[in-house]
């Protein structure tokens, strides 16, 4: 029994942690948050040469072959930094779809250049109305073109390579379309978090190649990007408590410092508790997305929702134990809180993952039978 | 048990719908939405002063000065019918509702009869200069100094949070006049021209992107003594008044932090898995918890008004209201926009449900659980002032402001 | 706008208050839980005798005609001390049942026994496996005979007449039994709450009486009740936050009395703010029964579900706050922590109570519509 | 990460395997659902004497007293090989978790030697004399007396929650000594005969009906100096090392208070109005929030148990489990009891799902979150311990115990 990172996984992620901290601190998050649009790019590449990108894409594609566990440390730093990079889009999303999903060509073709931090990828799944939870898919695929609307569709102000969900002869399928494309139209939406902009994607005869028939469904994708991102809101939660404490020791009310009270000590008792608690899902989740075992879809259900609970309320917290100067848009704190609503939303929201999650114990339980 | 009006109310309620069905529409007849700020305070000001020709505008004042000697059901009363039409935003809820009752109070007769007319024409905004970076729960704690030289006093220090102070003519102010007293002890209370010399106001943009609330700095910004509300290091005893006014002020109308017919729209406009919303178990609970708080509260309140108009004062039990409301609108924010999946994201009006009022609620609620008693602030009032608990151990209030750490 | 009970109820209630106190402490309730299987019909009779099951019957039927109003005060002042007689099963469903559906010669004969003390009625509505609440009702009513199964049955140990709802050519319809009936076999169950006995109630051929046909469906009973027993919980949950607050005032650890620390003074806020609004709700719901308002059943449902959370937190946090004493049996805690579990279960649970409050508010909603 | 044994580890799992396997079955056979608490203990005894035999009883303890020097991976897996087979319940726990490591640490050589063989040997059984009724979360605030006469100690107060006491062939204690010094401070800590003349064990029955505790009474109870655990006045040192053990043994094993299984069945069993149970979104809402606890515990347990293997020593931060625990279960309780509806009240085993599992849970939650550290001392201690946020503010710590209030 070894539940723990190797030593070199946990000096490989202090060593992120600093390259992090130096690359990019909260004031340049805070420069996208006020509306830099260049800046994300520049990060995106500035993180490639650190070969971020590259941490668990294999050698003959251009990455480093380490494994999932790697990519879940840097997650977790990510998400501690709240950096404002389309990994989620370009890496455990369209990369992950293609590495599942796609021909051997198409995976040399554009993974390298993902990889290089050349190209931004996407995946284009939401459409209006809640159709795709829904069970049917009104983008259409047919005759190597693709026509429908996505919404909302992340970093498409800087995505030059979509992987849209469509439908195809009655099937869901994958399908990729160059970024430049003319018959592609974007249209950027307000959302939630200033710093990870969205667009509404429209697409009208526009060309797409299919990626093969897999004998995983499209649903695959989700759970392994559920993983990753569970490793981005606990890094996110983390650094919530960490700064509430700090905070919480330095500021004096009624001559105590606020951390004396027991309000406030119980507040953070429970953050602390359940940032664990979801670091514990998330650490199994890790084992089995690595292990590609097959209790990976209950695992990664069980991770998604303790970190994205974790985060909600160690956000929320952060903002009350900071009172009204946590309010205001020159604290750092409504990074985390933004980031926190937008994560939870992002692979569809808690209430699909329960039910997902209750699928895999039935499942488990009439396997077991 | 009777919810219907007493004589004297259901006639006091004919006069006045009679005159808001005379009077408002030139007001509601503008697209709220669309106009700017600089528009809307004009019109704001152009409808205090409609309203204060009727007595409308400041009812409880005695008529002398432009009130009406108004009842607290009264005033109820025409909250209650003006919230039927589609108004102003209240620009004057601070100036009529703290700073003019203080002034009252407190002013001397030259300064009502020079400054009052001009609030109730809607010429004068005032603001209240309360809060500092280091006193808000603990608001005694504050570090402004008011320094006496000769006839006046010199102003130096830091406000913060202070609603409209960029529109604001006059403000009040609390200030640390002795800084050798214990904390409660050596504060003084005054008034002060917006325009001295030495102030500076800066906009506090907040997470949501507004902008209603500032910071305020004073640079040896000098105040006549005839503008001192109150005895010198009395300042603690008047800021109890004024707030005690808001309080009053506060418990004529309910907060509506949670619009739970938002809500209900928005789960009848969604369909789920595995079919319509409402039929959603889980959906149905949340719908109960946010329906028990608003309609809950909305009973509350009839209990209050019913003890407000048997001449009983409103007690720290309506601390309850903001407790529950906040942390209620926090976690209904969450559970509407999760009800959208990904598209929960989205705050334009025109494509979120309800124009988006749930993502601007994600953004309003951590505030709305912090401004005006935050969540801890607000339990420990109903501990100490309701249930009698004892009060927190702490060594600040006997010692000389200057000693405490 | 009066939102509050009048003078001469609030009097009656501190009246009744003080009669309870006196003919009802909590050591009495403690001989009923400790075994005593006389006390219960003791304590029925003496409460006949100060007239409290007459409150709201109306004169012609032996009762002093007042109002729900007054029912509902005296309902609080039971819940306050946990009165542990069969006022529920009695008073507010099966007197209520017969009011509401009886013909006037069944009204008239076995009304006035009830309120004078000398029956006890229950109403046994409830089936194994949830078959009533599922909609259908396996007992059933033919050629003047019942035969089926009803469980549980509160107070069957000392009713001499049960209201049963049962199945009669299709439609749900009460019907009338006597007690001593030899084809009725009742059998003691183990409950949660030893002072509150329910027991099986097994029919075969019994004889009984159809109540008759009436305008409202069966439910309206369980609406009515609900109201009454909001003020039994909110009672109860009044009692217990007073206890609590006494406890605390007098414990001390740390050289500190417990109520000077926030993590009990917050729990007791949150305790008052729950209560406070479950009595908000219960006091327009009492104005509801009174008036027989059409708003009834979305007050009822309100008040009840309200209350119920009151009641859980409260009791619960009693036993928290006075710690391993409160977790004995000798401590007066368990009586209302068991009580506010049974009385969370007796007219159904809250899930059901949701559905119904939501029903409510559709309907609302459409006929504004 | 590797979730599979250390080939070290494995071999061991072997062995106990084996062990288990040809030792258990005279054992297992009972029915312990319809035995007498008296068969049980009588079979305890038993099944502690043949595991001694082995080394398996008192596993970390020296070859030399019958222990094997097993590390706490050995005890675990010993402990994850035993849950497989159904044992009498361990009436042995303190005995051997708490009492045995605090003799062997503190007591004289004879003392041990004529001891440790008779708690071994199933002969003995000892009981944790700590709590009283003004010393629970506050343990420092004991007042049971114990008065130095020549060499003896004379013993006057009151213990209470003392598990098996009825049982108890001996006590470890800890009582006042000198009340002139600060709490923590006078105390001393002994072992004592509970045959003993002036000893009164009285049972304390549980809201549940259940008597697994005592109150312990002592008039002019006599102990030899001898035996004295640790110098005079150190007692709270030494209750702490006992505590320490307390918190190594339960380090090894979950706590069990939630059984997801049964919430699982309980849940696959019931047909709400709309169809069954499971396909109900607010009872999967529930389920979720019970698995997250379970399962979530059990990795996080994980987590512990390779610190422990890795020589770490278990820490603070464990609290978090049984707050979580405790909490979950009342809820759990609870919401499966609602889901039955009215017959959610029916606790005969005969009758109710999964045995009356649930209306149990009810009944013994409340208990749960007090004993071993209530809620809110385990939030302290998080808060504290772990997040190294300041303590209380008391000021009961310096003062002379007799001059406290």
């Amino acid at each position: 029994m070894n539940f723990e990172f190797s030593q070199e996984q946990i000096l490989l992620q202090e060593e992120i942690r600093r390259q992090i901290s130096g690359a990019c601190p909260l004031e340049r998050v805070m420069k996208v948050m006020d509306g830099d649009t260049t800046e994300r790019l520049k990060i995106w590449r500035e993180f490639a040469e650190l070969g971020y990108q590259a941490t668990a894409m294999p050698e003959d594609l251009g990455g480093y072959g380490l494994g999932y566990l790697e990519l879940c440390l840097l997650a977790q730093e990510l998400g501690r930094h709240v950096v404002p990079i389309p990994m989620i889009s370009s890496i455990y999303l369209a990369s992950e779809a293609l590495l599942l999903h796609g021909s051997e060509a198409q995976k040399e073709k554009y993974l390298p250049l993902i990889v290089s931090g050349e190209r931004v990828a996407s995946l284009a799944w939401s459409e209006p109305g809640r159709r795709v939870a829904n069970g049917n898919i009104a983008t259409r695929f047919a005759d190597g073109m693709l026509s429908g609307e996505k919404l909302p569709v992340a970093d498409a102000d800087i995505a030059d390579l979509f992987v849209v969900l469509a439908q195809s002869e009655g099937q869901s399928r994958f399908c990729l379309v160059d970024g430049s494309d003319s018959t592609l139209a974007t249209e950027h939406l307000a959302v939630i978090d200033e710093a990870w902009p969205h667009a509404r994607l429209q697409m009208s005869g526009t060309p797409a190649e299919l990626l093969p028939v897999n004998e995983v469904d499209v649903d695959e994708v989700f759970y392994r990007a559920a993983v990753l991102v569970a490793f981005e809101q606990i890094g996110g939660a983390q650094a919530c408590l960490r700064s509430a404490i700090d905070y919480a020791q330095e500021r004096v009310v009624f001559g105590r410092s606020i951390a004396s009270f027991q309000a406030i000590k119980h507040k953070l008792a429970d953050v602390y508790a359940a940032t664990e608690l979801a670091l514990s899902h998330a650490y199994y989740a890790s084992w089995a997305l690595q292990q590609n075992d097959k209790s990976l879809r209950r695992a990664a259900a069980g991770a998604r929702i303790a970190a994205t609970r974790a985060y909600e309320l160690a956000s929320a917290e952060l903002i009350q134990v900071h009172g009204g100067m946590g309010y205001t848009w020159e604290s750092h704190c409504h990074l985390f809180y933004k980031r926190s609503r937008m994560l939870a939303l992002a692979l569809d929201s808690e209430p699909t993952w329960q039910r997902r999650l209750v699928e895999q114990l039935c499942m488990q339980k009439e396997e077991a039978a | 048990m009777d919810f219907n009006d007493s004589p004297e109310e259901a006639e006091f309620r004919r006069q006045v719908r009679a005159w808001l069905a005379e009077n408002t529409s030139e007001f509601s007849a503008y697209d709220y939405d669309t106009m700017s700020d600089e528009e809307e305070v004009a019109l704001c000001r152009r409808w205090v002063a409609r309203k204060a020709e009727a007595g409308y505008a400041a009812m409880r004042l005695p008529r002398a000065f432009g009130g009406m000697d108004a009842t607290p059901m009264q005033c109820v009363i025409y909250a209650q019918e003006e919230a039927r039409y589609k108004l102003p935003f209240n620009y004057f809820g601070i100036t009529l509702g703290m700073a003019v009752p203080t002034l009252l109070t407190f002013a001397s007769e030259e300064y009502k009869a020079a400054l009052l007319p001009r609030v109730l024409s809607g010429e004068h905004i005032w603001c209240q200069l309360f809060s500092e970076p280091s006193a808000g729960s603990d608001l005694a704690n504050l570090r402004t100094r008011a320094e006496k030289e000769g006839e006046e006093w010199v102003i130096n220090g830091q406000k913060v949070w202070t609603t409209g102070a960029h529109l604001a003519d006059y403000g009040i102010l609390v200030a640390r006049s002795n800084p050798e007293l214990p904390k409660h002890k050596g504060l003084t209370y005054f008034f002060l021209d917006m325009k001295s010399p030495g102030v500076e106001v800066r906009p506090i943009t907040q997470i949501d992107g507004g902008a209603e609330f500032n910071e305020v700095y004073f640079s040896d910004v000098r105040i006549p003594d005839s503008q001192r509300l109150g005895e010198v290091c009395e300042g603690w005893k008047v800021a109890m008044t004024t707030l005690m006014f808001e309080r009053q002020a506060a418990g004529e109308q309910s907060l509506g932090l949670i619009d739970f017919e938002d809500l209900f729209r928005t789960v009848l406009g969604i369909d789920l898995t595995d079919g319509p919303a409402i039929e959603d178990s889980q959906v149905r609970e949340k719908l109960v918890d946010w329906y028990l708080i608003q309609e809950g509260l909305k009973y509350f309140g009839y209990r209050q008004l019913t003890a407000l108009s048997a001449g009983r004062p409103p007690g720290p039990e309506a601390s309850l209201g903001k407790l529950l409301e906040a942390r209620g609108a926090q976690a209904a924010a969450g559970f509407a926009t999760d009800l959208m999946g990904y598209e929960g994201i989205i705050k334009d009006p025109a494509l979120a449900p309800c124009g988006g009022a749930h993502q601007s609620a994600v953004l309003q609620a951590p505030g709305i659980r912090i401004a005006g008693g935050t969540d801890e602030i607000l339990r420990n009032t109903l501990a100490e002032k309701v249930l009698g608990l004892p009060p927190e151990a702490r060594n600040d209030k006997a010692l000389p402001f200057n000693q405490i750490m």
